[in-house]
C-alpha cells in the first residue's frame, strides 16, 4: 500500500560530511564549513549542474534547514564550501559542527549567475559581509587559468564593517600581487594597521568608479548595502540589464513550491536568487 | 455517453468500489461536511448547496504529512512512503475540482515534480458534483471557472432529484459508470438545461478584464492599508483555500520525523527571517500578497486565476471580509500612475 | 522495568540540602523515573508539565523549596499558583490530578526525596497507565486528515 | 438607522470633529449581512455607514493593542469589551486616558451560525430587533427567536453592561445570575474524568491551526507566541493530537484571570469548536480562588501576577498531593 516515491524525493538531502570548519572572523560570528560528499555519485550530480552563485540547503536534523550560497569554485576540488553567519537555530548547530560530523545538502538550487552572457566582459564584483560568500566563488570561478580568458578586467570591491570581519583574508591578500585583477577592500570605520579604503561600500564605489563600458556589476550585500550601490552604479552609467544582485528571502523547500519566497512573478530560489536590476524593476517592492 | 444513478444506490456504489479503491466522499463532522473515508458504517453529506467546509485539497496535500524519517539503525535519513494505493474522490465540486488542476502547475512541475502530489494525482479518480444551486457566497463564473466546470474531474454528477446524471469525462470516469443504464437524449438535454441555467444564474462578481495589471498598478495604494485595518491575521481563509499551497518544514525532533505543514502568508512569521527583517512586516503587505497572488502573480506563473470563486474565504472571514468586494474595490480605485513629464 | 509507570520529577536545583539526597536524585532514581532540574519551580512552565504528559509521563512529580526558602525568594511561591491551577484545568480537560504530585523539601528533610518518589510511584502503579493527553505520535502513513 | 445607531454615530463624529479622538473604532456594514465589519473612522465626514447591532460579534478591544500609546482612541464597547480594555490597560497596553469608551449595554450578540442553520447560506438581510430577529432570504423572510439565536457566551454572560466608559448610550440592562459560568463549568466536571477527555479530544481533533482564535482575542497580544517559538519549539506543529490539544490547553491557560469570557474566540473558528468551557472554567477558578474577576477595573492585578504565603498550598510534606 505504501512505496518508496517513484521519483526521487527532493526533500531528502544528501549525505554530506565536515572536511574542514574554521572560524572566518575574529568575533566567532562566521564560521566556514567545506563538505565532502559521502557518496561519489551525489558528488558528480553536483558538480554536473553546480554554477556559482548557486546555493544549497544546509540540513542539520532536529534543527532544520539554512539556504546558504556556495563560497567554493568548483575547480577547487571535490568539497563545497560555505560561510555562516550565526544567526537563527540552524546556522548556530552548523557552528556547532567539527570536522567529521555529518549534515545534510540539498542543491545546488537556484540559477546562479548568467556566466555564459558574460563571455569577454568586464566583470565588477562588489560584496559587503557574509553575502560576498557567493561572490567569492565567482572570483575563484574566474581567476582558474581555463577560465580567465573568457571574461576581460577582473574588479573586486568588497567591504566589511571592520576588519576583523574580512573573509577570506589570506587568500585576498594573495589578489593584490596578481596582475589580473584590481582587489579593494574597504571597512565602515577607520582602524590602525589598515592601508586600504575606509567608507561604505557604494561610498567606495563612486571612488573607483569602474567604467561601465562592456561591464557587469555584480553586488552582494546587507539589504542596505545593495539599496545604494546599486544607484551609485546606475549613476556611473551602467544601465540596469548589466547590474546584477542576488536575493535573499526566508525559504523552506528551495524548490518553488513552498511559496515563502514569492514576489510577484518570480519565487526567488527557483527563478533566482541572482536578478538583473532591470528583473528586479520589473518586481513588486516586496523585498 | 450519459449514465443514470439513482441517488437511493449511491451509498451501495460507494461502497462497492470500497472494494478496489480508498473511496472518500462528503461526510459530516459536527455541523458542516468534510471528505472523509468511505467504510461500512457512513452517512454522505452532499446536501448542502455548497463545497464541503474543509477543502478537498487536502486529500491530496495533507495538512501535515511526513517527509522524511531518521532511520537509526542505519543513522540516515530515508524519505516517507508514497500511498500506491487506487482512491475514487466522490462528491468534489468542480471548484475544488479545479483548484486541483491549478495546484498541479505547482506540484507536479517538469522540474522538481513533488512525488507525494504526484502519487496521489495518479492514483485518484474524481467524480465532481455540479451545482445546480450555487450560493451567493459562490464566484466561480466570474474566474474562469464554473458550476459545472469539468477541469480535473473524471467524471461530472448532475442531480435530477432522485437519481443523478453522470457524464464520464475520462477512460476512468467510464470504467467507473458503465454498466449503469444510460440516460435517454430527452434526460441528457434537461441536463444540459440544467447546467445552463446554473451558469446563467450567477451573478458576476467583477470583471476580469485589465485586472491583473490594474492590481500590479495599486501595488503601493492605501488601499491595501484600508483591507488590512479589519483583517485579524488569521489563517482561516488561506486554510481553507483549495489553491493556497504554502507550506513550511519543520523537524519534529521528539518523533525524528521532518514535516511539512500547511502554512499561510497571513502570519507575520511566515517571511521573517532570520536577521530579523520581515518583507511583509504588516498586514497590510500580507493581505496584498493574498489578493495579488491569486489575481495576478497566478497569472504570470500559469496564464490562470489562482481563485475558482469557490466563496469559502467569504464565508468563514471573521470579520466579514468579502475577496469579491475587496477586488471591486481595487477595480474602483484608480491607480496613480506617476506622470513622466 | 518496561511495565512500570512513567514518572517525571522536575526538581528544582536549590530544593535538596543533602549532598547524599542530590547525589541519589541524580544518579540512583529508578528507571522510571525520569529528572529534569531546573533553577528554581519558578522557571516552571505549564508547557513543562503539559510535553512530560503528551509524552507519555503517567505520572509528574515536582519538588521544590518550602515558602521563604527560595532561593529566588519568592519564585516557588508564584509557582504554586499557577502549578495548583494547571493541575486543576489538566484535570478538568482529562488528565487525573492524582498524577500531579508536588513536594516541598525544607532543611530537616533529609532523606525525605526517596520516601516521596517510592510513595508516588507507588500510587502511580496503582492509578496504571494513563491514556489521557499521552498523543505525541509520528503522523500516520499519509499524514493528517488523509 | 436606528435611534441607538445615530446616537453612536453622533458621538463618533462630535469626538473626531472636536478632535478629541484619533480614531473610533465601530462596526460598519460591509460585505455579508451576517457580519458587519470593524470599521475606523477618522474622519467626522466619513463616519456614515457605522452600524451596531446583534451581528456584530468582534471584540473591538481586539483592535487597541495595533495602535500607538499616543494615539487617542474612542472605541464602542459593550460588557464585555469593557472588561478587554480594563484588563488591557492593567497590562499597559494603552494609557486609559488616550481612551474614550463609549459604552452600549448589550443584549447579546446573534450567533450567525445559528441563523445559517435555520433558513440556509443565502442570506440578504438581516434586521436585529428587540426579541426577534427578521432574516430576509430569496426563499422569503423568516422571523427567529433572538434569545434562541444568542451566541453561548451571552447566554452565560455576567456583565452586559459595559464599565469605566466615558459615555453610555442606550438603556442600561439587567445583569444575569453571575453563576451561570459557574453551573457550565459545575455540570461539565460532572461528567466524569473520561467523559470529559473524550469531549477534548473530539474538540480540539477539528482544529486546523489557523489560529483564529489567537488573533480575535484582544489579550493574545503577543510578539512571539508560544507556538511559533521554534528554539525550543514547544509544541507540536502539525494538526497532530498532541499538537492541536496542547494549543488548546496552553491559549486558554495563558488566560487565566485575563479572559473576559467574551467568546469572541469561539465565533472566528471556522470549525466550531468550543473552547470557552476551557477559559469558563479558569474564570471560574480565579473567582473561586482569589476572588478575582477580570476587567473588572484596571488597577487589580491578576492572580498570577501577585502570591501569598496563605495561597491553597497543594506541595505537602510527605509528597502526596491533596
Amino acid at each position: 500500500m505504501w512505496t518508496n516515491p517513484v521519483n526521487p524525493n527532493p526533500y531528502l538531502p544528501t549525505p554530506m560530511r565536515v572536511l574542514h570548519a574554521y572560524y572566518e572572523s575574529t568575533d566567532r560570528s562566521l564560521k566556514t564549513l567545506e563538505l565532502a560528499f559521502v557518496n561519489q555519485q551525489d558528488r558528480v550530480r553536483f558538480f554536473e549542474k553546480f554554477n556559482p552563485g548557486q546555493f544549497c540547503q544546509l540540513s542539520v536534523f532536529g534543527k532544520g534547514e539554512s539556504p546558504l550560497g556556495v563560497a567554493s569554485a568548483a575547480w577547487e576540488g571535490d568539497f563545497v564550501r560555505f560561510t555562516v553567519q550565526k544567526m537563527g537555530l540552524v546556522t548556530k548547530a552548523l557552528h556547532q559542527l567539527q570536522p567529521g560530523d555529518s549534515l545534510g545538502l540539498r542543491g545546488p538550487l537556484g540559477n546562479g549567475f548568467p556566466l555564459a552572457d558574460w563571455k569577454g566582459k568586464n566583470l565588477v564584483i562588489i560584496g559587503g559581509g557574509c553575502a560576498f560568500s557567493t561572490l567569492y566563488a565567482l572570483t575563484k570561478h574566474v581567476q582558474h587559468a581555463q577560465n580567465r580568458a573568457d571574461f576581460g578586467e577582473l574588479i573586486v570591491i568588497y567591504g566589511a564593517r571592520s576588519s576583523g570581519l574580512c573573509m577570506y583574508k589570506h587568500d585576498i591578500q594573495s589578489w593584490y600581487q596578481r596582475d589580473d585583477m584590481q582587489v579593494h577592500q574597504a571597512i565602515d570605520v577607520p582602524e590602525e594597521d589598515w592601508s586600504h579604503h575606509v567608507g561604505y561600500v557604494p561610498d567606495v564605489v563612486k571612488q573607483i568608479a569602474p567604467s561601465p563600458v562592456n561591464s557587469v556589476a555584480i553586488v552582494c550585500g546587507p539589504p542596505i548595502m545593495t539599496k545604494f550601490t546599486l544607484p551609485a552604479l546606475v549613476g556611473l552609467g551602467f544601465p540596469p540589464e548589466t547590474i546584477f544582485t542576488s536575493l535573499e528571502k526566508r525559504m523552506k523547500c528551495g524548490l518553488g513550491k513552498c511559496g515563502r519566497c514569492n514576489i510577484g512573478s518570480k519565487y526567488i530560489c527557483k527563478d533566482g536568487p541572482v536578478f538583473s536590476l532591470a528583473e528586479l524593476n520589473a518586481l513588486p517592492a516586496d523585498i | 455517453m450519459t449514465y443514470l444513478l439513482k441517488k437511493s444506490e449511491v451509498n451501495q456504489t460507494l461502497r462497492a468500489w470500497t472494494s478496489k479503491a480508498h473511496v472518500y466522499a462528503p461526510q459530516k463532522v459536527q455541523k458542516y461536511a468534510q471528505f472523509l473515508p468511505v467504510g461500512e458504517d457512513f452517512e454522505l453529506s452532499v446536501e448542502e448547496p455548497h463545497n464541503t467546509r474543509f477543502p478537498p485539497k487536502a486529500l491530496f496535500l495533507p495538512q501535515s504529512e511526513t517527509l522524511l524519517k531518521y532511520n537509526p539503525q542505519k543513522r540516515e535519513l530515508e524519505s516517507a512512503k508514497t500511498p500506491d494505493q487506487p482512491r475514487i474522490i466522490f462528491g468534489i465540486r468542480p471548484c475544488d475540482a479545479k483548484a486541483v488542476t491549478l495546484l498541479d502547475s505547482v506540484f507536479s512541475s517538469e522540474d522538481n515534480p513533488d512525488p507525494f502530489w504526484q502519487a496521489r494525482r495518479d492514483q485518484s479518480v474524481l467524480v465532481g458534483l455540479g451545482c445546480d444551486q450555487p450560493c451567493a457566497t459562490c464566484f466561480c463564473t466570474s474566474v474562469e471557472s464554473g458550476p459545472f466546470d469539468r477541469s480535473g474531474l473524471d467524471a461530472i454528477l448532475t442531480d435530477l432529484g432522485d437519481t443523478y446524471a453522470v457524464e464520464p469525462l475520462t477512460e476512468r470516469g467510464v470504467s467507473l459508470f458503465e454498466n449503469l443504464t444510460v440516460a435517454s437524449a430527452e434526460t441528457t438535454q434537461t441536463i444540459q438545461a440544467i447546467q445552463e441555467k446554473a451558469t446563467r444564474e450567477m451573478p458576476i462578481a467583477f470583471g476580469r478584464e485589465g485586472l491583473k495589471a490594474h492590481l500590479d498598478e495599486l501595488f503601493e495604494n492605501e488601499i491595501w492599508e484600508d483591507f488590512a485595518k479589519s483583517c485579524l491575521g488569521c489563517g482561516i481563509c488561506t486554510f481553507l483555500c483549495p489553491t493556497c499551497f504554502c507550506f513550511d518544514i519543520v523537524d519534529e525532533v521528539r518523533k525524528s520525523t521532518r514535516e511539512r505543514n500547511w502554512d499561510t502568508c497571513m502570519f507575520k512569521v511566515y517571511s521573517i527571517e532570520a536577521s530579523g527583517h520581515n518583507p511583509r512586516p504588516s498586514r497590510r503587505e500580507r493581505t496584498r500578497q493574498r489578493l495579488m497572488h491569486k489575481y495576478s502573480y497566478w497569472l504570470d506563473h500559469t496564464g490562470q486565476t489562482g481563485c475558482t470563486g469557490c466563496g469559502r474565504c467569504v464565508r468563514y472571514c471573521p470579520v466579514g471580509l468579502d475577496i469579491r468586494a475587496m477586488v471591486r474595490k481595487s477595480v474602483a480605485t484608480p491607480s496613480e500612475v506617476p506622470h513622466v513629464d | 522495568m518496561d511495565t512500570a509507570k512513567k514518572i517525571v520529577l522536575f526538581q528544582c536545583q536549590w530544593c535538596l540540602y543533602a549532598p547524599e539526597d542530590q547525589d541519589w536524585v541524580d544518579h540512583h532514581l529508578p528507571e522510571n523515573v525520569h529528572l529534569t532540574k531546573v533553577p528554581c519551580t519558578g522557571r516552571l512552565d505549564p508547557l513543562f508539565i503539559l510535553n512530560a504528559v503528551q509524552g507519555g509521563a503517567d505520572g509528574v512529580m515536582i519538588s521544590g523549596c518550602v515558602p521563604e526558602k527560595c532561593h529566588f525568594k519568592e519564585g516557588n511561591l508564584s509557582a504554586r499558583r499557577q502549578m495548583d491551577e494547571f493541575s486543576d484545568f489538566l484535570n478538568y480537560v482529562g488528565y487525573d490530578e492524582d498524577r500531579i504530585c508536588f513536594t516541598w523539601l525544607d532543611l530537616q528533610d533529609r532523606g525525605r526525596i526517596q520516601k516521596d518518589v517510592a510513595e508516588f510511584s507507588k500510587k502511580v502503579e496503582a492509578l496504571g497507565k494513563s491514556h489521557a493527553l499521552n498523543t505525541r505520535s509520528v503522523l500516520p502513513q499519509g499524514g493528517a486528515h488523509d | 438607522m436606528t435611534e441607538l445607531e445615530n446616537r453612536i454615530l453622533a458621538e463618533a463624529q462630535r469626538l473626531l470633529s472636536e478632535n478629541l479622538a484619533d480614531v473610533v473604532i465601530a462596526f460598519k456594514q460591509a460585505d455579508t449581512p451576517l457580519r458587519p465589519q470593524p470599521a475606523f473612522f477618522t474622519d467626522a465626514e466619513a463616519v456614515n455607514d457605522l452600524v451596531y447591532n446583534g451581528l456584530c460579534q468582534n471584540n473591538l478591544a481586539n483592535y487597541l493593542t495595533r495602535y500607538p500609546r499616543e494615539k487617542k482612541i474612542a472605541m464602542v464597547v459593550r460588557g464585555c469589551e469593557s472588561r478587554s480594555v480594563n484588563a488591557l490597560v492593567l497590562e499597559n497596553q494603552h494609557p486609559r486616558e488616550n481612551l474614550y469608551l463609549i459604552g452600549i449595554p448589550c443584549e447579546g450578540i446573534v450567533d450567525w451560525r445559528k441563523i445559517v442553520e435555520a433558513v440556509g447560506e443565502d442570506v440578504l438581510s438581516v434586521q436585529d430587533q428587540a426579541d426577534i430577529v427578521v432574516v430576509r432570504t430569496p426563499k422569503g423572510e423568516f422571523t427567529l427567536d433572538r434569545a434562541a439565536l444568542m451566541h453561548g457566551s451571552c447566554l452565560r454572560c455576567t456583565q452586559k453592561n459595559p464599565l469605566g466608559t466615558d459615555v453610555t448610550i442606550g438603556k442600561p440592562v439587567a445583569e444575569q445570575d453571575p453563576h451561570l459560568l459557574r453551573e457550565r463549568v459545575k455540570n461539565f466536571e460532572a461528567l466524569g474524568i473520561q467523559t470529559r477527555y473524550e469531549y477534548f479530544r473530539q474538540e480540539s481533533e477539528r482544529c486546523i491551526r489557523c489560529y483564529a482564535c489567537r488573533e480575535a482575542c484582544p489579550m493574545c497580544y503577543c510578539e512571539e507566541c508560544f507556538v511559533d517559538h521554534t528554539g525550543p519549539r514547544w509544541t507540536e506543529s502539525g494538526v497532530t493530537p498532541a499538537g492541536m490539544q496542547g494549543w488548546h490547553i496552553i491559549r486558554a491557560f495563558h488566560q487565566t484571570g485575563r479572559c473576559t469570557s467574551c467568546g469572541a474566540c469561539e465565533r472566528a473558528c471556522p470549525m466550531d469548536i468550543h473552547m470557552t468551557y476551557l477559559t469558563d472554567k479558569l474564570n471560574t477558578d480565579m473567582y473561586d480562588k482569589y476572588q478575582f474577576v477580570a476587567g473588572l477595573d484596571a488597577k487589580t492585578q491578576t492572580p498570577f501576577a501577585a502570591f501569598n504565603l496563605d495561597d491553597k498550598n497543594r506541595f505537602v510534606a510527605g509528597g502526596t498531593s491533596k
